[in-house]
């Protein structure tokens, strides 16, 4: 089908109309770096289609112990605020600038892998997605929002509306190798939150990208360290752990076996930084 | 299947364009309104050929349909040449050679001038984070940097003397 | 393009293979499931909407039950059609009782198919990996399904319904 | 008397830098008509299979659609653009007939009003494919019962009568009995595609003498004509081919393969035709440079002087030949690389597998050769216990020494070029090395 209709409504209400009235033949989009590419090759044939970039969802602020990211915020924004220092580093290593002042935070959540560093680090940052429907509002734990490769709960009559990151004291890194230094896809990206008391790690988050059907949290890894204090016994324990428990494939970019050691190589890394620092990271602050 | 009007700001004027729905504005700028600086490199994001500044700020129009520009300003190279002469990120890439299919330069020259816009005396890693988006086959890339940072010393000593 | 996967149902195989012949478990359990009748006692017909990203559209599909040996196994040849392209192929599943349990049964699937269309225009892998993932989320519903329909009504021959889901 | 020179060592502007720098140069797909038609490529979905029917019923009924091209719209269906030099067989097809041998193979061409349009028409296209098994390996290709990718019944490019280019030069096993070192190695390169910034296309425009006018970025103007010409059976002079700017080729754009379709939708419906690759048809279907498998053995001498050599090579042209051929013959020529060795014996095999076809890519043939004669050389001298250096200006070739396939090396220069090298890495050469030079070989010496 080429192209019949546009729509770019200018809230969320009318949003919803147009997907009510249109149903599953409606194609939405917000900043296109996914669906562009698709249409232009002319394997994505839509009908109709919605964009979310005027709909009023690309407010970021900061709500008492939260973070509140609009669905359309763009990867650019995130650059530019420092509440949580770890979405800084995950969108300043996703695509390019200009890829960054169109691709949108909510976006980033729909991006198969490969692809999709931020929605790692959001999901090691245990952040919630708001899912806004006719029926009003309900709120979905990042790490059970997707289902499958390319699969969320999303339901076909619900937009994506908001990411809610809850501000935590702790340890975080972000790590990516990818095969080129900038603008790549992954081979394997790590973001970690480890909650510190006195020199112990009292709580573990470790979220794996490219690694699996969509980013994917390693509760093995999480354990093999929760309790310690990052010694390298710990550490290479849950290096290892990870290495076992992802669900590493084969694309274009890496093989399934090269990702697969390649989880071991960088969670021992991110774990390493953490554990000996520049500044006193363990029993210290964000 | 019905056409619609945009009208956005090209190079400082209001144009009008009637354009299938969501025909793209590297497509609009191409065939309609003759600013073939913008180049057509993969229409995925990923070469920078095709890059335009979008009230300043540097997207690729390949990906951007013409509808989610209305009401905006939108420069390409063409905007940036001068009537007569160059601008003098233009002259620095001529001088050192920042160029050589020339293909990639449009989007090169586009970034360039957003970065400077931004940040008049960058570091060279700035400027190679700022590039991390535009390919280029040819020259392998140290050309285009080093182009970058003569205009930025022009630009400074311009500074100096005004 | 080549599939292949298996899955822990907790559900004695002729309950399984009844489920997975019934076109009202199918439309629960296939994702996108929008309509699904039966054409023949071998024949079904259905539409299934994917919203995946980038890429919207209903698929007509058709399948026809080939060489089913209840409850064991079976084959299933057909057709999956639309704006992404077609994909026309066969799979195969096999169900055996799981080791260790009284009622469980381990499916085992393979199947291959030509692509068409668009699609066919992406790494074949995606597609593979694509499929596997929706194949996964249909034998996990239908082990929700099976696990609730044992909780009601306790299966006949005395056997303890096993209430544990395993993933 | 030095003389003043005025170009050579200057930085000289470019002619075309202004219009570089400020994208006023016009390149190909920059150029649109009024009524220019679009043309986009139904292509083979799978990598190997029989091609019983096309059904266009769907497409034809899309908005736009105007016109398809088969195998039978057009007049000359083979698209062997070595024919040009006398290379046979004629092997593969403008577009396909009865059977696709790469996954991308071109089958029809749908023509629309539009790109959106030519897309949709291109995914209704329904093909009857009866899939056969595929072969991606240069070895697996040449076992016994491998699928068979040509119609000729073998994977291998006949060279007068023999399945690969032979090179033979004095005695090889006698240099092997002699030799104090056996050193042998594998080198494998794979397909690299060029990847040019600007894809391949072209607009095929119809002039009202009965002339077309295409506006095309191939590297090789006068052999896309030429070439155009035989596939569309139209004297040169009614074709007027106009090159210019080409945003990056490397090889890239020797294919001739969308001019003479281009030009045969504008011979059909008396309008424009534009026919350019998007990204992923120039990754995935333009031509690449081949992959090659390399086997050496070399026979040594304790002192370090090559006496014998064994060159056992795989080039992987793909599913057809395009320029493979030829540069297996380049290869050949020089896979024993620039030295003088007495004994030298060279088997090169062209050979087919179910990958897209290969062609041109700087240098191709040669590169390849390069890399696995040059890191043999250093194998050398590591067994025989002397610097990198060394093992190379010992066994350097001269001018004047005859060469394995008999013909006395010219203009040679690789001890010139390692001397400089040297110089630039700082590194110190023995007098005997400084002194030489490519000159001949006194003649006690010769015969060498």
């Amino acid at each position: 089908m080429t192209v019949t209709s546009y729509f770019l409504p200018d809230s969320v209400p009318e949003a919803l109309g147009l997907l009510e009235t249109h149903g599953s033949s409606l194609l939405v989009m917000a900043g296109g770096t996914v669906a562009m590419p698709l249409i232009n090759e002319g394997i994505s044939l839509p009908g109709v289609v919605m964009g979310l970039r005027r709909a009023g969802l690309d407010r970021i602020e900061r709500v008492g112990a939260e973070l509140r990211i609009g669905a359309t915020v763009t990867l650019t924004r995130l650059l530019d605020q420092d509440t949580v220092p770890m979405l800084r580093q995950a969108a300043g290593r996703t695509a390019s600038w200009s890829i960054r002042n169109m691709g949108t935070v909510g976006g980033n959540l729909f991006t198969p892998p490969p692809g999709g560093d931020v929605a790692v680090a959001l999901l090691a940052l245990d952040a919630r997605v708001t899912l806004t429907g006719p029926r009003g509002d309900r709120t979905v734990p990042l790490s059970e929002f997707w289902t499958g490769f390319m699969t969320s709960d999303l339901r076909p009559d619900e937009l994506l509306t908001s990411i809610t990151v809850p501000i935590e004291p702790g340890a975080t890194t972000f790590v990516k190798f990818g095969r080129k230094h900038a603008n790549t896809p992954a081979v394997v990206t790590v973001a970690v939150h480890l909650a510190v008391q006195g020199g112990t790690v009292t709580g573990a988050r470790i979220a794996l990208g490219a690694a699996g059907p969509h980013p994917m949290r390693a509760p093995g890894a999480e354990a093999a360290i929760t309790g310690s204090a990052l010694e390298p016994e710990a550490v290479g324990e849950a290096a290892a752990a990870a290495a076992r428990e992802c669900q590493a494939f084969t694309d274009g970019v890496a093989s399934e076996w090269y990702r697969r050691r390649m989880v071991g190589v960088f969670v021992l890394r991110a774990l390493t930084e953490l554990a000996q620092p520049a500044g006193p990271a363990i029993g210290g602050g964000a | 299947m019905d056409k619609v009007i945009v009208t956005f700001e090209l190079a400082g004027r209001d144009v009008d364009v009637m354009v299938s729905p969501m025909t793209t504005l590297q497509s609009v700028l191409r065939n309609q309104l003759g600013h073939t600086a913008v180049k057509d490199g993969c229409r995925q994001g990923g070469c920078g050929s095709c890059t335009v500044l979008v009230d300043g700020e540097p997207m690729m129009s390949c990906l951007l349909p013409v509808e989610d520009v209305a009401g905006r300003s939108v420069i390409t190279l063409e905007g940036i040449t001068p009537t007569d002469g160059l601008h003098p990120i233009q002259q620095a890439f001529l001088d050192a050679n920042g160029y050589q299919c020339g293909y990639c330069t449009p989007g090169m020259i586009v970034v360039a001038k957003a970065l400077l816009d931004h940040n008049p005396s960058p570091s060279r890693d700035e400027v190679v984070d700022a590039l991390s988006g535009n390919v280029c086959r040819c020259t392998g890339y140290l050309p285009i940097i080093e182009a970058i940072e003569s205009a930025v010393r022009a630009a400074g000593q311009q500074e100096a003397r005004a | 393009m080549n599939v292949s996967g298996t899955a822990r149902l907790n559900a004695p195989r002729e309950q399984v293979f009844r489920a997975i012949c019934d076109p009202r478990v199918l439309m629960e359990i296939i994702p996108g499931c929008d309509a699904i009748e039966q054409v023949s006692p071998t024949e079904y017909r259905g539409v299934i909407t994917l919203r995946l990203p980038g890429v919207v559209g209903a698929y007509r599909t058709d399948v026809r039950l080939v060489d089913a040996v209840a409850p064991e196994r079976s084959g299933m040849e057909g057709r999956l059609e639309g704006s992404m392209g077609s994909i026309a192929g066969r799979a195969d599943f096999v169900l055996g009782d799981a080791p260790g349990s009284a009622s469980g049964t381990v499916i085992d699937y393979t199947g291959s198919g030509v692509i068409q269309g668009p699609l066919a225009r992406l790494d074949s892998r995606f597609a593979e990996r694509l499929a596997e993932s929706l194949i996964s989320q249909g034998l996990r519903a239908l082990n929700l399904r099976l696990a609730r329909e044992a909780a009601q009504s306790p299966s006949p021959g005395g056997l303890r319904p096993t209430t544990e889901v395993s993933e | 008397m030095t003389t003043e020179l005025h170009v050579v060592g200057q930085s000289v502007a470019r002619s075309d830098g202004v219009g570089s720098v400020t994208g006023r140069s016009l390149f190909t797909a920059d150029r649109s008509f009024p009524g220019m038609l679009h043309l986009k490529m139904v292509r083979s979905p799978v990598h190997h299979a029989l091609l019983k029917g096309v059904d266009l019923s769907e497409a034809e009924k899309v908005r736009g659609f105007v016109r398809a091209l088969t195998h039978a719209d057009v007049p000359h269906n083979v698209y062997t653009i070595l024919g040009l030099i006398g290379v046979e067989p004629e092997e593969e097809f403008v577009l396909a007939v009865d059977r696709v041998r790469y996954k991308g193979e071109p089958i029809v061409a749908i023509l629309a009003e539009t790109e959106a349009a030519a897309m949709e028409a291109v995914s209704k296209v329904r093909l009857d494919l009866e899939e056969l098994p595929a072969v991606f390996d240069v070895e697996e290709a040449l076992q016994p019962g491998a699928p068979v990718v040509t119609h000729w019944g073998n994977n291998t490019f006949m060279f007068e009568g023999h399945n690969c280019r032979r090179v033979r030069y004095g005695d090889v096993e006698q240099g092997f009995a002699e030799a104090d070192h056996i050193v042998e190695g594998v080198y494998s390169t794979s397909p690299i595609e060029q990847a040019p910034l600007e894809t391949t296309g072209c607009i095929a425009l119809p002039e009202a003498n009965g002339r077309y006018t295409v506006y095309t970025n191939t590297q090789a103007l006068y052999f896309s004509l030429d070439n155009t010409s035989i596939i569309l059976q139209v004297p040169g002079n009614r074709l007027h081919f106009i090159g210019g700017m080409v945003g990056g080729g490397f090889g890239g754009k020797v294919d001739v393969i969308v001019e003479p379709l281009a030009t045969l939708g504008a011979m059909k419906t008396n309008r424009p035709v534009r026919y350019v690759y998007s990204r992923s048809e120039e990754m995935q279907v333009s031509s690449t440079r081949s992959a090659w498998k390399i086997r050496v053995k070399d026979g040594v001498t304790s002192d370090g002087r090559i006496i014998a050599r064994k060159v056992t090579s795989y080039a992987d042209s793909g599913a057809y030949s395009r320029q493979t051929p030829y540069a297996l013959t380049k290869h050949a020529a020089n896979a024993a690389g620039p030295y003088a060795i007495p004994n030298v014996w060279i088997d090169a095999y062209c050979v087919y597998t179910n990958r897209t076809p290969t062609s041109a890519m700087r240098g191709f043939g040669v590169t390849m050769a390069s890399f696995a004669i040059e890191v043999q050389m250093d194998r050398i001298a590591e067994r025989v216990g002397v610097d990198p250096w060394t093992i190379r200006f010992l066994n350097a070739y001269r001018n004047g020494d005859i060469k394995p396939h008999r013909k006395p090396a010219e203009d040679a220069t690789l001890i010139e070029t390692m001397q400089a090298a040297a110089v630039l890495v700082g590194h110190d050469l023995p007098e005997a090395f400084k002194a030489m030079t490519s000159d001949p070989r006194p003649t006690q010496e010769g015969g060498r």
